[in-house]
C-alpha cells in the first residue's frame, strides 16, 4: 500500500479570507483505502480545507489558497467542483443534494444517466438521447450493493427516511467510476444509531475496495472506531495527528477545544456568583421546531442579573432556544418569566414582558437593510411600547416623532461607536460589526429585563468583537439586565459569562461555571457525559 | 398522530387537489340538462373543440415539467403562428401546403421569441408566471406595432383584401378561407352524423407520443430535475438556465403550431385578439383538467378541454333558459374562465403552504 | 459627464428616457400645430383623474403584497357607490359624497376578503391578484344585469332592466369636484383645482397614515416581514390593512375619475384599469416592494403626459394613430422592467 | 480555460452540418409547398378574342371543369372563374349543342400555369386547338 505512495497529499495549505486567517500550514496525506478522521470545533477550518480540496468557487473568488495538493503524486489545482469530480474526488455534503421527486436510482445517476442514441441527436445534440432506464437501475443497484445497505432503487426521495437519503448521496459518489477519494461531511449527524452503524460498516467496505475516505464527524466514538488516522484541527492549524490506538476520546476532545486563554479574550473580571438571586427565567421541557436547530427537551433556570452562556456545536439546538422563547418558531413546553408564563408562538408576549433578543440571522431577521439606522433602532420600542409617537389633534392621531427618534438614534450611535455618516444612512451600507451594533441598540432601546444575544460576534472583525462584548458586559452591569448569550465560540462565552450551558442533540447536556476546565466543556459538547440528558449539573 | 385524523387529512388532501375538476363536473351536470342541447350536438362540438384546442393546451406541459409554471408566454408562439398565417394568406398558398408552409415560416420566429421569453424569465426566477403574463401583453404591443404599422410598409403585402383601406396594416379580421379545415378534412370520416377530424387527432396523438418520449430523454430528465430543485440540478452539473430556456422555446414553438391548427379549424382570424384568447383559454382548460402549476399530465389536457368547453358551449343557453338572458351566460363563462384560473392559482399557493406545514409536522413527530 | 451618468443611474434609465420623450413631445407640439396650452391642460386633468388610483398602489406595495393588479376590486366598489348615488338622484358634491360613503364600506369588505386570500398565497400574490381582479369584473358584469336599479338614465331603454355600458353623470355630479375653485385661462386652458386639492388631501392622509404606528409597522412588514414579526408586529394583520386601504383608495379613485370623465363605465370597463396605474407608479420610480407618494405624483404625471401627448403630437407627425400601441408598450414594458429588476437586486 | 474536447468539436461540426442540411431541406420543402400550394384564380373566357392576330369565335354554351371539379356552365360571351391550387392542371371542356342538353364533344387540355403570362384563358382558342390560348394581360 505504502509502496504506491499516498493517493492524496496536501502540503502547507493556507487560506485567509479578507486578511482573516482561517488555515495555516496544514499537511496531510492519505493512502489508498485509508480512512482519515478529521475533527475540530466549528470554525476550526475543516470546511475551508474541504472547500479547497473540492475546488469550490468561494475559494478562488476570495483569492485562492497557499500550498500544494497532490493526487497520485501529480499536483492539481481545481477551478470548479466539476474538475474535482473529474479527478475522482467525491464529496457528500451535510445538506442533501437530492431531487425530491426522483427515485433513488435516478438520483444516483443524476446527470450521468445511461442513454441510448437516436437519430435526433444528430440535429439537437447529446441531450436528445433517450434514457436507458434498465441500465440506470442496474448501475444504482450495483452501487448500493457495494455499500451493502438496504435501499430500494425505485423509492422516491420524498418517501425515504433520512438515513436512506444519506445512503443515496453516498451511492451517487460510488457510482462515479473513478471516485478514489470520498469526503463525508458529518454523514452520521442525521442518522439514528443503527443507521449510523450500517453507514460505518459500508465505509469500511469502501475502504476495502481501495477508496480513500476523509470522514468528518463530531461523534468521536465513530472516529475512534473506524479511522486509520485522526487529524485534529484547531484555529486553522493541525494540532494533533495520531492513530486511534494511541489516543482516547478525552485526549482528542481536549485537543479540539484547548486553546491559549491569553489569546483574544482573556477573562478580566471576576466571576460573580448570582446563584442566590431570584430565578428570572425558568424553562421546562422546551421543544422548538427550528429547521437545523431543533430543540427537543430543554430545561434550564436563569438567575437575575447574570450573564448566562449557551454553547454547543452547530445544529445541536442552542439557537433554537432563544428563537423558540421569543416566538419565532413553533415551540412548546413551559417558559416562566418573573413568575408569569410566557405565551409561546407569539412574539408579542415575550416582548411585552420585557424580554428582547438579538438574533443570529442579522440580515434575515435582525435588520431592515433598506431602511435608515434610526428606524432599525427605534422600531421595536415604537411598536411594543408606543415610544417615539407624538399625538396630534388631541390624541386622535399619533405620528412618529422625528425629533425624539433622531435624538435616541444619535445617542446610540455615540454610545456604541457606530461608524456611519448619519442616522439616516441605510443599514445595508454599514459593515458587519456596525450592523451588529445597530441590532444591539434596537434591543437596548426597549430597555429589556432579559436579553438574548445569539452569535453576536459571528462574521465581524476582532475590534468590533471586543466592542460588542464590552458593551454587553457594561450593559449588564449598568442596568442589571440579565443577558443570555448564545455562541459557538466557547472561549468567547468563557470570557464574559458567569455560567455556561452546553446544548447537545436538542437538550441541555450540562451547566458549568465559566471557570471550569475547557476539557469539561469539550466532553459535554461531544455528548460524552452520562449524567442524564436533561441533567441540571449545577456546580 | 391518530389514524383517524390522518385519513381525514387524506380526504381533505384529495378534495383540495381535485377541487377544480370536481366543481366543473358538478356545474356541467347541472347545466347540460338545462341547456337542452342534444347529445349528438354536444359530442360533435366536443370533438371539434378537442381537435382545435388540445394542441395549444399540450404546449403548456413542458414548461410545467421544468418548474416554470403556466407559460403565459405561449401567446408569443401564437403570435408567431399568426404572422406565418398572414404571410401565406397574402401569397395565397392554399390547403395543407399553406398550413405546413405557415408552420415552417413561423418556426424560426417562434424560436427567437421563445429564447427571448426564456432569457427574461431566467431573470425573474420565482415569479415566472406574472412575468410571462406581462411579457405577453408587452409583446402584444410589439405585435401590433409590426402588424398594424409594419405590414404593408416594411413587409410587402400585395393582397389588398388583407390591408386596411389606408394601404398598410392588416385588417382586424383576416380570412383564412384558403386553409380552412384543410387538416380536419384531410382524412374525412363520418360516423352517425358526427364528423371526425381524423388527421388532426393523428397529429395530436403524435404529439402526445412526443411528450411521453421527451420525458424519457436526457433533456426531459434534466428538465424534471431543474423543475424540482434548481440548486441541486446545478450542483450536479446541469445547465439550469439553458435548460429552462429550451423548455420555453419548445413550448413557444408548439404553441405556434397549436395556434395554426386552431385557426385552420376556425377559418378566420381576429388579427389582434386571437392569440390573447388562445393563451387564456388554453391555461384555463388545463387547470380545469385538474393540472396544477407544478404538475400536469396528458389526461389533464383532454379532460380539461372537454370540461371547459362543455361549460363554454352550454352556459349561454343555460343562462337563456334559466334567466331568459343569453348575455348572462356569456358573462358567466367569462367569469368562469377567469375565476377558475384564480381559484386554481390560489389553491396551488395554498396547497404549497399546507404541504410545507405537513412536512413540518412530520419533522416534529420525529423529535 | 460622470455626474450626469450618476444622476441617471440613480433616477433609473427608463424614467429618464420617458421624461426626455415627454419633454420632446412638448417641444415638438407647437411645430405640428398642437396647442401647448390645451395639451398641458389635458395632461393636468388626466393627472388629477388618475392620481388617486395610482395612490392606491402605495399601501400594498409598502406592505410587501406586490403590485396591486387586483385594483378592479376597489373600482367595482366605487362603481356600485356611483351607480347607487345616481339611483338615489343626489346631485353635486353631495352626490359624490354619497357615492363614496356607499363605496367605502363595500371596498372595506371586499378588501378584507381579498387580503385574507392574499395572506394564504404569499409569494404568488401578483398573479392571483390579477385573476381575482379579472374574475370580479366578470362577476360584476352579471350583477350589473341583475341588480334592481331603476333610474331611466341608467338602464337599457328597451328592456327596462339591466344597467347600460356607459352611464352619463351629467345632471348629477359631472365635474363636481373638479370645478371647485377651477378656472380657465384663455380658451383652451382649464385647471381642475378642486380635483388637485382632493388628490393632495388624499396624499396627505396617506402620508400621515404612513407615519403612524400602524403605517410604520406596515412599511416594516414590506421591508422585512421576519424583522417585523420579531418586533411583535402581526404580519398578516398589517397586510390585510394594507389591502383594505388599497381597495378603498381604488374605490375613491374611480369616483374621482368618473366625475371628471363624465361617464361611468360598467361591464368590461374596469378590466384593464389596474395596468395603467401599476405602470404609472413604476415609472414614478417605485419598485415592486417600495413606493412613495413622490413616486405617485411623478409617475402619474409622466405616464398621463405621454398618454395625452402621443396621440396628438405623433399623429400629426406621422399621420397615424399609434398612441394605443405606444401605451401598451410603455406601460407593460415598464412593469416587465420592474419585475425582472427586483430579482437581480435580491440575488 | 479548458482545452477543447476534440470529440466534442467534431460532433459539434457534424451537428452544424446536419442542421445546415436540415435548414436547406426545409427551405426546399418550403419552396415546393409554395409552388404546389399557391392558389390561382383562373378566368375562363368564352368570348370572341384575337390572340396574335388570330381570331377565335365561341362555338356555343360549354361546360368547363378543372381537375374534375364542379363544371361551370359558360354561355357565349360569358366568363367564369375557377380557383385552383398548384401549377399543373387538366381543363375539361364539354361543348353542348344548341338546345344545351347534349354534349357534342369534349376537349381535355393539360396545362401548367405560368403566372407571368396570366391566368385569363380563352375557351374558344383551346377548343380550336391553338397553341396560344392565354389571353395576354392588358397594358
Amino acid at each position: 500500500m505504502e509502496a504506491l505512495g499516498p493517493i492524496l497529499k496536501m502540503e502547507g495549505i493556507g487560506k485567509s479570507y479578507f486578511g482573516n486567517r482561517v488555515l495555516r500550514n496544514v499537511n496531510l496525506s492519505l493512502g489508498k483505502g485509508q480512512i482519515l478522521g478529521l475533527v475540530g470545533e466549528n470554525g476550526a477550518g475543516k470546511s475551508t480545507l474541504m472547500n479547497i480540496l473540492f475546488g469550490m468557487n468561494v475559494i478562488h473568488e476570495t483569492g485562492g489558497y497557499e500550498g500544494k495538493i497532490l493526487i497520485n503524486n501529480r499536483e492539481i489545482r481545481f477551478d470548479s467542483p466539476f474538475d474535482a469530480l473529474e479527478a475522482g474526488v467525491g464529496m457528500v455534503h451535510q445538506e442533501f443534494s437530492l431531487i425530491p421527486g426522483f427515485t433513488a436510482a435516478e438520483n444516483i445517476v443524476l446527470n450521468r444517466e445511461s442513454t441510448i442514441y437516436n437519430i435526433l441527436v444528430e440535429s439537437f445534440g447529446e441531450r436528445m438521447k433517450t434514457l436507458n432506464k434498465a441500465e440506470m437501475r442496474q448501475r444504482a443497484k450495483s452501487a448500493i450493493e457495494k455499500l451493502n445497505i438496504e435501499l430500494k432503487d425505485d423509492t422516491l426521495v420524498t418517501e425515504m427516511p433520512v438515513g436512506h437519503k444519506q445512503f443515496t448521496e453516498i451511492a451517487r459518489e460510488i457510482d462515479k467510476e473513478h471516485t478514489q477519494i470520498l469526503v463525508l461531511d458529518e454523514p452520521t449527524a442525521v442518522l439514528t444509531e443503527s443507521e449510523a452503524d450500517i453507514l460505518l460498516d459500508s465505509m469500511k467496505r469502501l475502504s476495502g475496495l481501495g477508496i480513500a475516505i476523509i470522514f468528518i464527524s463530531h461523534r468521536l466514538q465513530e472516529i475512534m472506531e473506524i479511522c486509520d488516522k485522526i487529524i485534529v484541527l484547531r484555529d486553522g492549524e493541525v494540532v494533533e495527528e495520531t492513530i486511534p490506538a494511541e489516543t482516547s476520546i478525552k485526549d482528542i476532545a481536549s485537543h479540539m477545544v484547548g486553546r491559549n486563554i491569553d489569546s483574544a479574550f482573556k477573562r478580566e473580571t471576576e466571576m460573580i456568583d448570582n446563584s442566590f438571586s431570584d430565578i428570572i427565567l425558568s424553562v421546562r421541557d422546551l421543544w422548538v421546531d427550528m429547521p437545523g436547530e431543533t430543540v427537543r427537551r430543554a430545561s434550564l433556570d436563569i438567575h437575575k442579573g447574570e450573564i448566562f452562556g449557551i454553547g454547543g456545536l452547530a445544529g445541536q439546538g442552542k439557537l433554537g432556544i432563544a428563537n423558540g422563547i421569543m416566538g419565532m418558531f413553533p415551540a412548546g413546553g413551559k417558559v416562566i418569566f418573573e413568575n408569569s408564563p410566557v405565551t409561546l408562538n407569539d412574539p408579542r408576549s415575550p416582548l411585552g414582558m420585557g424580554l428582547a433578543a438579538v438574533f443570529e440571522d442579522r440580515r434575515g431577521v435582525g435588520l431592515l437593510l433598506e431602511e435608515p439606522i434610526s428606524w432599525n433602532i427605534i422600531f421595536t420600542a415604537l411598536q411594543m411600547q408606543n415610544k417615539f409617537l407624538k399625538p396630534y389633534l388631541g390624541g386622535l392621531v399619533k405620528v412618529r416623532d422625528a425629533k425624539a427618534i433622531t435624538e435616541c438614534t444619535r445617542y446610540y450611535i455615540d454610545a456604541l461607536e457606530i461608524k456611519c455618516i448619519g442616522e439616516d444612512q441605510e443599514v445595508k451600507e454599514l459593515s458587519g460589526g456596525n450592523q451588529q451594533k445597530v441590532c444591539l441598540a434596537k434591543a437596548f432601546a426597549t430597555r429589556p429585563k432579559l436579553l438574548f444575544v445569539a452569535e453576536p460576534t459571528r462574521g465581524i472583525d476582532v475590534g468590533a468583537k471586543r466592542v460588542v462584548l464590552e458593551t454587553l458586559k457594561n450593559y449588564n452591569k449598568k442596568y442589571e439586565t440579565t443577558i443570555v448569550m448564545i455562541s459557538s465560540e466557547l472561549e468567547e462565552l468563557r470570557s464574559i459569562c458567569d455560567r455556561i450551558a452546553i446544548v447537545n442533540e436538542g437538550k441541555i447536556a450540562g451547566i458549568l461555571p465559566a471557570t471550569s476546565e475547557s476539557t469539561e466543556f469539550g466532553m459535554l459538547m461531544l455528548g460524552k457525559v452520562d449524567n442524564g440528558s436533561e441533567g441540571e449539573k449545577t456546580s | 398522530m391518530s389514524r383517524k385524523i390522518f385519513t381525514r387529512d387524506n380526504v381533505q388532501h384529495f378534495l383540495i387537489s381535485n377541487a377544480v375538476p370536481i366543481i366543473f363536473i358538478l356545474l356541467s351536470a347541472f347545466a347540460i340538462p338545462v341547456s337542452k342541447f342534444s347529445g349528438q350536438y354536444l359530442v360533435q362540438e366536443m370533438l371539434v373543440r378537442l381537435s382545435r384546442d388540445s394542441f395549444l393546451v399540450l404546449s403548456l406541459l413542458i414548461p410545467i415539467m421544468a418548474g416554470m409554471g403556466l407559460n403565459f408566454g405561449m401567446v408569443l408562439g401564437a403570435m408567431a403562428g399568426e404572422i406565418g398565417l398572414i404571410l401565406i394568406t397574402d401569397w395565397n398558398i392554399m390547403g395543407i401546403q399553406g398550413m405546413v408552409l405557415a408552420m415552417i415560416i413561423s418556426t424560426p420566429l417562434a424560436v427567437i421569441l421563445g429564447w427571448m421569453c426564456g432569457s427574461i424569465l431566467n431573470r425573474a426566477k420565482g415569479r415566472e408566471m406574472v412575468t410571462s403574463f406581462i411579457l405577453g401583453f408587452f409583446m402584444n404591443g410589439v405585435y401590433q406595432l409590426v402588424v398594424l404599422y409594419g405590414f404593408g410598409k416594411v413587409v410587402p403585402i400585395r393582397n389588398p383584401q388583407l390591408l386596411l383601406s389606408r394601404g398598410f396594416g392588416i385588417r382586424n379580421v383576416t380570412n383564412l378561407e384558403g386553409i380552412r379545415k384543410c387538416l380536419d378534412n384531410f382524412i374525412p370520416l363520418n360516423i352517425g352524423g358526427v364528423s371526425i377530424p381524423v388527421a388532426t387527432f393523428l397529429v395530436i396523438a403524435l404529439f402526445c407520443l412526443f411528450v411521453l418520449w421527451f420525458k424519457n430523454t436526457k433533456l426531459g430528465q434534466d428538465m424534471r430535475a431543474v423543475g424540482q430543485d434548481m440548486d441541486v440540478a446545478r450542483s450536479a452539473g446541469i445547465e439550469v438556465e439553458k435548460t429552462r430556456v429550451i423548455s420555453i422555446v419548445i413550448s413557444t414553438v408548439l404553441a405556434c403550431y397549436g395556434q395554426i391548427i386552431f385557426l385552420q379549424n376556425i377559418g378566420t382570424m381576429n388579427t389582434y385578439n386571437s392569440h390573447e384568447q388562445a393563451g387564456m383559454f388554453a391555461i384555463a382548460a388545463l387547470l380545469v383538467g385538474g393540472a396544477s402549476v407544478a404538475k400536469a399530465t396528458i389526461p389533464n389536457v383532454f379532460v380539461g378541454v372537454v370540461l371547459f368547453h362543455l361549460m363554454f358551449v352550454v352556459s349561454p343557453m343555460a343562462g337563456k333558459y334559466l334567466i331568459g338572458q343569453a348575455q348572462l351566460g356569456e358573462y358567466f363563462r367569462v367569469f368562469v374562465s377567469y375565476g377558475i384560473i384564480a381559484i386554481a392559482l390560489a389553491l396551488h399557493a395554498w396547497k404549497r403552504y399546507k404541504d410545507k406545514e405537513r412536512a413540518r409536522r412530520s419533522l416534529r413527530g420525529n423529535a | 459627464m460622470k455626474r450626469i451618468l450618476q444622476f441617471i443611474e440613480r433616477v433609473g434609465w427608463p424614467r429618464v428616457i420617458i421624461a426626455i420623450f415627454l419633454l420632446s413631445l412638448f417641444i415638438a407640439a407647437p411645430f405640428v400645430r398642437v396647442r401647448i396650452d390645451a395639451s398641458i391642460s389635458d395632461t393636468l386633468v388626466r393627472f388629477g383623474m388618475n392620481g388617486v388610483m395610482v395612490l392606491a398602489m402605495v399601501p400594498m406595495i409598502q406592505a410587501g403584497c406586490g403590485l396591486n393588479f387586483g385594483l378592479p376590486l376597489g373600482i367595482i366598489a366605487g362603481l356600485v357607490g356611483a351607480v347607487t348615488s345616481i339611483e338615489m338622484g343626489i346631485t353635486g358634491l353631495a352626490g359624490i359624497l354619497a357615492a363614496m360613503v356607499i363605496a367605502v364600506p363595500i371596498a372595506t369588505l371586499l378588501g378584507l376578503g381579498y387580503g385574507i386570500l392574499l395572506n394564504k398565497v404569499k409569494g404568488g400574490e401578483m398573479m392571483i391578484a390579477t385573476y381575482v381582479g379579472f374574475s370580479s369584473v366578470a362577476f360584476m358584469c352579471i350583477m350589473w344585469l341583475m341588480l334592481p336599479y331603476k333610474s331611466p338614465n341608467m338602464v337599457w331603454g328597451y328592456a327596462g332592466a339591466g344597467l347600460r355600458t356607459t352611464i352619463s353623470v351629467e345632471g348629477y355630479w359631472d365635474r363636481a369636484i373638479s370645478n371647485v375653485a377651477s378656472f380657465n385661462f384663455g380658451e383652451f386652458f382649464y385647471c381642475p383645482t378642486g380635483m388637485f386639492l382632493f388628490f393632495a388631501f388624499m396624499c396627505f392622509l396617506i402620508w400621515i397614515f404612513m407615519h403612524t404606528k400602524t403605517g410604520t409597522a406596515m412599511t416594516t412588514v414590506g421591508s422585512n416581514p421576519e424583522y417585523a414579526r420579531s418586533a411583535g408586529v402581526d404580519v398578516d394583520r398589517m397586510r390585510i390593512i394594507s389591502v383594505i386601504l388599497s381597495t378603498v383608495l381604488g374605490a375613491i379613485g374611480i369616483i374621482v375619475y368618473q366625475q371628471s370623465f363624465g361617464f361611468i363605465q360598467l361591464y368590461m370597463g374596469p378590466f384593464y384599469m389596474a395596468f395603467p396605474a401599476v405602470a404609472a407608479i413604476l415609472i414614478g420610480g417605485a419598485s415592486v416592494h417600495k413606493a412613495t407618494i413622490l413616486n405617485v405624483v411623478i409617475g402619474t404625471f409622466l405616464f398621463q403626459g405621454i398618454l395625452t401627448m402621443t396621440p396628438s403630437v405623433i399623429n400629426s407627425l406621422i399621420e397615424t394613430d399609434m398612441s394605443e400601441v405606444i401605451r401598451i408598450i410603455v406601460s407593460n414594458g415598464m412593469i416587465l422592467y420592474a419585475l425582472t429588476r427586483v430579482v437581480k437586486v435580491r440575488s | 480555460m479548458e482545452t477543447p474536447d476534440p470529440i466534442g468539436g467534431i460532433l459539434l461540426n457534424k451537428r452544424m452540418t446536419v442542421n445546415l442540411g436540415l435548414v436547406i431541406l426545409f427551405a426546399i420543402i418550403a419552396i415546393l409547398l409554395y409552388n404546389s400550394g399557391k392558389g390561382y384564380n383562373l378566368l375562363l373566357d368564352n368570348q370572341t378574342v384575337t390572340i396574335n392576330g388570330v381570331t377565335f369565335e365561341p362555338t356555343g354554351t360549354v361546360f368547363v371543369s378543372v381537375d374534375d371539379g364542379e363544371p361551370v356552365e359558360l354561355w357565349v360571351d360569358d366568363r367564369g372563374m375557377a380557383t385552383v391550387k398548384g401549377k399543373k392542371h387538366v381543363l375539361k371542356i364539354e361543348v353542348l349543342d344548341e338546345d344545351e342538353n347534349m354534349v357534342l364533344y369534349s376537349v381535355e387540355k393539360r396545362f401548367s400555369i405560368d403566372p407571368e403570362k396570366g391566368t385569363l384563358f380563352s375557351i374558344p382558342a383551346i377548343i380550336a386547338g391553338s397553341s396560344e390560348w392565354v389571353i395576354p394581360k392588358e397594358r
